[in-house]
Parts: C-alpha cells; structure tokens; sequence
C-alpha cells in the first residue's frame, strides 16, 4: 500500500484568530501570527511545524474552515 | 320564470331534506337552484328551515327574502314564520296534524294538509315531508313528479326498496291531499 | 349531493412510479363534465382540484371548514392530500413550503386565520410564490362570529401583512363563477408567481347551489417552473429565497422589481361585470353577493322605468379603476352596498375621484348579515 | 484554500468566507452539516430551510436551494415542501430563538407529525442577532441585555431543554443534543448530523439534533472562555446525549 502524502494547510484568508486551534493543537505547533489577513485578523501559524503529527485536530474545531491536513496520493 | 320555496320544520321532520329533493329534481330538469339554510343552533334541535330557489335562469337573488312563493310548515312553531314570509299572492303548506290553531293573512292562500297522520297511515311519521312534497308539486307545477320520483329512487331505490314504496305513496298522497283540499 | 367515490390512500412514503399511477386512475374516472350541487365551499375545493391543485394545507374554522373536509375526500384519487396543520400559521408556511416546489398548493380560512396567515401572505408575496387562498369571509373584528360578512376587504386588499405588497384578490359571486374563475386564477398565480386570494362571503360559502363543472383539466402542471422552483441543484446552480439577508441595495431592487409587476397586473388585470351602465342615472357597486343581487335589482328598477345600473367589480386588487374611467353623462350618483361598514366605498371614491358623490348602504352581523333587495331598492330610490 | 476543497468536496463553498464571529459555534456546526451532505451525495436533491437569526446565513456556505422562512416558521415549511416533494431532502437549521421561542409550535407539531424532515437547533442560548437577549435557554442567573442583573426564572421562567420534549414524540425518530466544546464533542456531534440526515433519506420519521455552541459575542467572553463556559456551565444544564434512535428497529419493518 502507498503512503498517503500529508500536508497541514492554513487559509490565512479564512482565519479569524479565534484561537481555537492554538488551544487544541496536543504538540502546541500554532499561534497567532503578526500578519494580518483582509478581514484584519492575525493569521494563525505554524511555530514548530517540526512538531506537527498531522493529528487534525486543528480542522475539526476552527470553526472557519481555515486550517486543517490535506491528503493527496 | 322563478320559484321562492320555504320548507320549515323542526330538527328531524325533513325540512332539509325537503329542500334538497326539490333542489335535485330541478337539477334533472335543467334548471338553476340554489338552496340556503338558516344558522345556528338548529343542527341540534329547534326549527329549522331550508329556502329554494329555482328557475329556468342565471339566479341574481339567492335568498328568499319574506318573498315565498310557497312555504311549507310542519310545525306549529316555524308557523307563523311562514305566514309572515310569504310574498303576497303566495301559498302556505300547513301541517294540520300538529299545527292547530291557524290565522288568516290578507292576500296569502292557505292549504291545511294532515301531513303527520298520514305519514302514520303510511308507516311512519317520518314520511310527513314527503306527504307535503307531494302537495308542493301539485301546487306550484315546479317539477315533474315524475322527476321527483325519479329522485327518490336515486336516493333510496336499490337499498331500501320498502321505504321507497312508503315515500312513493306519501308522495301521491300529498298531491291528492292537495287536490281535495284545494277545492 | 357529492358523487361517492373510492378513496386512494395516499402517503409520503409511495414512490413516484406509484404517483403517477394514480393520477392515471383519478383521470380516468372524473375525466367528465358535470353538475354538482354544492355547497360553495365544496363548490371551491371541487374547482381548484379539477384545475390542477394537488396541495390543500388547512386547519378548521367556520364556514370554511367545508372546503377542507371535501379534499380530504377528492384530492386522494388526484394523487394529492388534504393537509390538516396545527395552525394557520403552519398553514401559510406548508403552502410557502410547497410553493418552493414550484408546486401549487392551496388553503381556506376565515377571517382570525386569515389573520394568523398575513405574515407569511407578505412573505410569500415578497418570495414570488404562487398559490390559491380563500378568505371565507366572517364578521370580526376578534373571534368574531361564524355568520356570513365581508369584512375582509381592506384585510385582504390592502395587504393585511407588512411591507409594500398586494395579492391578487378574486371575488366571484356564485358558485359558477367559482368554477368558471378557476383557471384563471391558475394562470394568473404562476403567470405572476403570486398568491391569488379568493374573498367570498360566508352567507355564498355556505349557500348550496347547482354549478357546471367542465372536465378536469390541469391547468397547474402546464407551466414551467423550473426557472424559479427550489427544487435542488441537480439542474440549475444554487438558488435561495431571499427574504432576511439582503443587501439594502437588493432589497430596494426587489420592491421595485414587485412594484413593476404590480403596475402590470393593474394594468391587464381588472374584472368587472357592468349591466345596463350606459344611461343609467344611480349605478349599483356591489361585489360579490350584494353585486349578484344587483342583477335582479337592475332588472326590477327598470321594469318600474327606473335607470338603474350595476358595475360588480370581480377583481378587488386590482380593483377595476377601467369601470369608472368611462361612465355616462347620465349618471347622477352612485350606491356602495357592503356586508361591512364601508370598505370598497374607498376605492370606489378614488375612482371616482370626485366626480360624482357616492352613497354606501352597509350592514354586517346579525341573523340577516346583508342588506336585502327591498333595502338596496329603497335606498336607491332615494337617490333618483 | 484548493488544499482544503479536497476535503469539503462541492458542498462547501469555500471562496465565501464565513460572517461568522470569530469562535462563533455556527461555523462549526454549518460545516459539518455541508460534511454530511457531501459525504451522502445528497446535495443536488437537498434544500435548507434556515430560521431567522445568525443561522439564516448557513446556507450562503453551501452549493444547495435553500429558503429563508420566516421566523420560527422553518418546520411547516420544511413540511410543506416535503409533502410537495417527497425525494427530495429538506432540513432546518435554526438559532434557539428561532426554533424553541416562537416557533416551538411548528417545531413539535413536525417532530410529531413523523414526516421525515430533519430540524437542527443551534442553541447558543442567546438572541445573537439582535445583540444577545435572552432567549429560552438562556441559563438562571445568565446576564444578558434583556436580563441585566441575570435571568430571573420566576420572572422569565426556565431554560427550556427542547430535545427532551420531542423525545416523547413518535413521529421523531432520532433525537439527540450535541455540543461543539472540544474536537471528541465534535466528532459525536458530525455523527449525529449524519444520522439525522440517514434517518430522513430512510424515510423513517422526523429527525432533530440540538448544538450546545458558544456565542462568545453575546456572552462577552473571550473565544477560549466561551468555549469553557459551554463546557462546564451549558453542558451541566443541557447534558448532551443520543435520546432517541429507532433506526435500527425501523430498518427490519
């Protein structure tokens, strides 16, 4: 069987830096950034993505459909 | 041409009924009707009382307004009601088995017809609407009898053979009632 | 009397194939003419079934309970149902459901539930929904009573709900004008997408009289509704009714969007029977059953050599400005008879717009809820 | 945002962002909803009909028809529109205030009536729209704008618990309260929605789920604390919980 390629994704355009994320991520790889996105808000990102198991935690509870970990073959 | 009818009774003696016949029969006949009742609290009881309108054309007027070309009273207290609602040249049908004491009115034929016990004679006193059916027709040439035949035949033939027997004769009854009365 | 029929159970869970299988059935038994004597209110539901309607949502309330209680007993063997709700509310919001469909459904009330309904009237109105309502007109204003009015009229013209809106509003006056309007108010429901009201007083509800029926013929599945209908994105990109979320920019595009198409039913839509208006010195206005009197008292009058005219207005929104544009040198006043304190008087006196003085004569509730014949008569003759 | 289109599939449209608050509840439960509709292939034959309030906006994420009902109105619609249209999938998403303030009626009467539309309630306990008033579920003691010195429950009464009631109801076939507070809650609360909506493509009866969310606007609170806030104050009052599954005894008849 193939290894399915895993990838953490952020839509910075989408966040709204609840900090949903940073709370749930079990590996404390997000926080809130510097930069802004359109709407004004910080976007969250990826401080030690060294660190990132590819849980998908993240996903499940931002509710703005703005992070999570892409599969791809 | 137009007919006002007026058919009182109270709750149970077929005043409704008596409408409805007529209403059916003209219907056979390719006329126009329309039938009207009063409101309130007659469905459980009291008077009751179903006015007709029937003619050969587009009805305007659908009510019957003290304008009765004739009534027909089965009881004694839709009596006056009747006598009162009655158009002028008009005919009152009355009940004389139970309707007693009579008035006269200026311009308004009278015709006394022992509907109820007839009715008895025949079988049963619900029969005293038809009874009183029969003289309707004799008097006013509304209908065919024999559209009204046809009606009762339609309505009761097939399942109650013997009470479409009994209606039959109350129906001649009440024209040949009518006839003697009449004189 | 109703002809006896077998009924067709009928539930949600029988598949399509199954569906159009009764409606073969249902075509094929009552594909006839025929005269029915009716009450009118049956004479309604037996009308708006044979034209195609196959939704009837409603919830009890004298006199217009019959209509409910007699598609409950048809509407089966069209492949349809009666729907009793828990309320008018859920009434007026099945049939705005329903209407989503692009299906056209169905409902009849009186005046409280006419009341209960307004909400959703504006809604469906500002939602482009089309649909049938009768308003079995009673005596309010409250619970009211049961006997026949028409004080509905401002309620049912001028919109009872809010917002800058108005319905289509019918008002035939016999129990064959019913059937014969029918088809129209089909056509102008979908050819609009509005809701068409009928208003018919409840002394006409509940009169039983013959009417002649043509054959069924569906007059609802003849149009088009896939350019609008909610009917999922199977085969059109996403659409949704907007009613809340609107931009204000949108929402100004949507009132003038309906004010056009208000213009243009004004414009194409007026009905109105007029007898003998030409020279008549007093015109009658009258609708429903005080304008079906106006026939005979028409006739009356001028065999006594009296110039009496009639103008019954049969479209009350619009209501038929046209008949008033056009009237005779000859004609001195003229005579608003209603079951109300004066309603139409309103938009008669803006038709008229001064020109001529007009008199009402009214009366609403009581054992007699109507101004008879001899009433009307001699008011008229004081107006000679 | 194309990554993340691989896992929302067509449903979600995702070029349009949410007007959701920041940590607003209704992101979260709008989401799985347009999950379970992808993951059902249901979306060219699903309609929503949303309620008034925050939740009216849930449908402009989503590629389905859908109807804005009046207030409290969305159950007779639904009902309405199923009876028009049997094949089709009709669900209802409505606030608290929509669904168990003025339209209860409707609600209970579709919940009885058995046919098979699916209500969610997202219960944020507030009026959020309008500027967070109290609404049914509004907990005692809660400050709100309409209940400044807290809810008084002999002045306004009590926390209406709405799944309870339509529990009781046969016509309902899946009952159930679910909450958003933490990624488990989450996940019970997706297969919640899934089998809402089974129940209905099933054509067992009427479906409903209710969603403890946070509204950290109304409440005045930060995203974290609102969300510890439903998790310990919400969710002591309004336990979330499966009350009804006759699925599977519906699936042998």
């Amino acid at each position: 069987m193939k290894a399915k390629n895993k990838k953490h994704v952020i839509c910075g355009e989408r966040c709204k830096s609840c900090g949903l994320c940073v709370e749930a991520c079990p590996k404390n790889t997000l926080a809130i950034g510097q930069t802004l996105n359109g709407q004004g808000y910080n976007i969250v990102e990826q401080i030690r993505p060294e660190d990132c198991v590819l849980c998908g935690l993240c996903r499940i509870v931002c509710p703005d459909v703005a992070i999570g970990v892409v599969e791809s073959d | 041409m137009r007919t006002n009818c007026t058919f009182s009774g109270s709750g149970g003696q077929g005043s409704a009924l008596l409408a409805k016949l007529i209403c059916q029969g003209a219907m056979k006949q390719g006329l126009q009707v329309v039938m009207t009742q009063t409101y309130g609290i007659e469905q459980r009881g009291g008077d009751s009382t179903g006015y007709v309108v029937v003619s050969d054309s587009r009805i305007g007027n659908p009510l019957v307004e003290n304008d009765a070309d004739v009534s027909v009273a089965l009881s004694p207290t839709i009596y006056e009601g009747c006598l009162d609602g009655s158009a002028v040249g008009g005919l009152v049908l009355a009940n004389s088995s139970l309707i007693t004491e009579t008035r006269e009115r200026e311009g308004v034929k009278q015709v006394l017809i022992p509907a109820s016990d007839i009715a008895v004679e025949l079988g049963s006193v619900k029969c005293a609407n038809i009874v009183m059916l029969g003289a309707v027709l004799e008097a006013t040439k509304v209908l065919e009898f024999a559209t009204v035949e046809e009606v009762l035949r339609d309505l009761m033939g097939a399942k109650k053979p013997a009470l479409l027997e009994m209606n039959l004769k109350a129906l001649e009854k009440g024209r040949a009632l009518y006839l003697s009365a009449a004189e | 009397m109703v002809v006896r029929r077998n009924v067709i159970r009928y539930s949600l869970a029988v598949d399509e194939k199954k569906r159009s299988n009764l409606k073969t059935i249902a075509s094929e038994s009552y594909m006839k003419s025929e005269t029915l004597f009716l009450k009118n209110a049956q004479t309604f539901a037996e009308a708006m079934v044979r034209c195609g309607v196959r939704y009837h949502f409603a919830y009890p309330i004298t006199p217009a309970t019959e209509v409910m209680k007699h598609t409950s007993v048809i509407l089966p063997q069209y492949g349809g149902r009666m729907v009793q709700m828990e309320s008018e509310l859920a009434v007026a919001n099945a049939l705005a459901g329903c209407a989503c469909t692009g299906t056209l459904g169905a409902t009849s009330t009186s005046g409280p539930g006419m009341s209960l309904m307004q909400e959703t009237i504006s809604y469906m109105a500002g939602g482009e929904l089309p649909c049938i309502m009768l308003d079995a007109m009673r005596v309010g204003p409250g619970d009211g009573d049961i006997v026949g009015a028409q004080s509905n009229y401002f309620q049912a013209t001028r919109g009872g709900g809010h917002g800058d809106y108005r319905v289509i509003v019918l008002a035939p006056a016999s129990g064959q004008e019913i059937v014969d309007i029918m088809p129209e108010a089909v056509k102008l429901a979908y050819t609009y997408r509005t809701p068409v009201l009928f208003v018919i007083d409840g002394v006409t509800c509940t009169m039983t009289e013959s009417a002649n029926f043509p054959e069924p013929h569906d007059y609802a599945s003849e149009f088009d509704t896939s350019s609008w209908a909610f009917t999922g994105t199977g085969d059109h990109p996403k659409r949704y009714l907007l009613t809340g979320s609107y931009t204000h920019s949108q929402g100004e595009e949507l009132n003038n969007h309906l004010l056009a198409k208000y213009e243009r039913i004004k414009e194409e839509e007026q009905r109105w029977e007029e007898i003998q208006v030409d020279d008549a010195d007093v015109v009658l206005v009258a609708f429903g059953i005080h304008g079906r009197m106006g026939q005979d008292l028409v006739s009356n009058m001028r065999a006594d050599g009296k110039k009496v005219g009639l103008i019954r207005p049969i479209s009350l929104w619009p209501f038929p400005d046209k008949a008033f544009e056009k009237l005779p040198e000859s004609v001195k006043s003229m005579l608003v008879v209603e079951m109300n304190h004066g309603q139409m008087l309103d938009d008669v006196r803006l038709a008229v717009n001064g020109r001529l003085p007009v008199h009402f004569l009214g009366k609403t509730g009581g054992d007699m809820p109507l101004c008879t014949l001899a009433e009307m008569t001699a008011k008229i003759n004081t107006l000679l | 945002m194309q990554e993340l289109a691989k896992i929302y599939g067509e449903t979600l449209l995702l070029d349009k962002k949410f007007s959701y608050c920041p940590g607003c509840g209704h992101g979260i439960v709008t989401r799985l909803v347009a999950e379970a509709i992808e993951a059902f292939g249901i979306r060219k034959r699903t309609v929503s009909v949303v309620g008034i309030g925050c939740g009216g906006f849930s449908h402009h994420y989503m590629e389905i028809d859908a109807i804005e009902a009046m207030h409290g109105r969305a159950p007779a619609v639904a009902v309405g529109y199923k009876i028009a249209k049997p094949e089709n999938i009709v669900y209802t998403y409505q606030g608290d205030g929509d669904c168990s303030a003025i339209g209860l009626a409707e609600l209970l009467h579709t919940a009885n009536r058995g046919i098979p539309v699916t209500c969610f309630m997202i219960n944020n306990n507030l009026f959020g729209m309008t500027g967070g008033q109290m609404s049914p579920a509004t907990l005692e003691g809660q400050v709100t704008s309409t209940t400044p010195k807290g809810r008084d429950v002999h002045q306004h009464g009590y926390p209406l618990r709405v799944p309870e009631m339509m529990a009781d109801m046969r016509g309902a076939k899946y009952v159930a309260r679910e909450a958003v507070y933490d990624a488990k809650s989450i996940r019970k609360a997706a297969s919640s929605v899934r089998k809402a909506l089974d129940c209905q493509m099933k054509g067992l009866g009427f479906s409903f789920v209710e969603f403890i969310v946070p509204c950290p606007t109304g409440l005045r609170l930060s995203v974290s604390d609102s969300y510890k806030w439903n998790k310990e104050k919400m969710v002591e009052y309004f336990k979330p919980q499966v009350f009804k599954n006759e699925m599977e005894q519906n699936d042998e008849n």
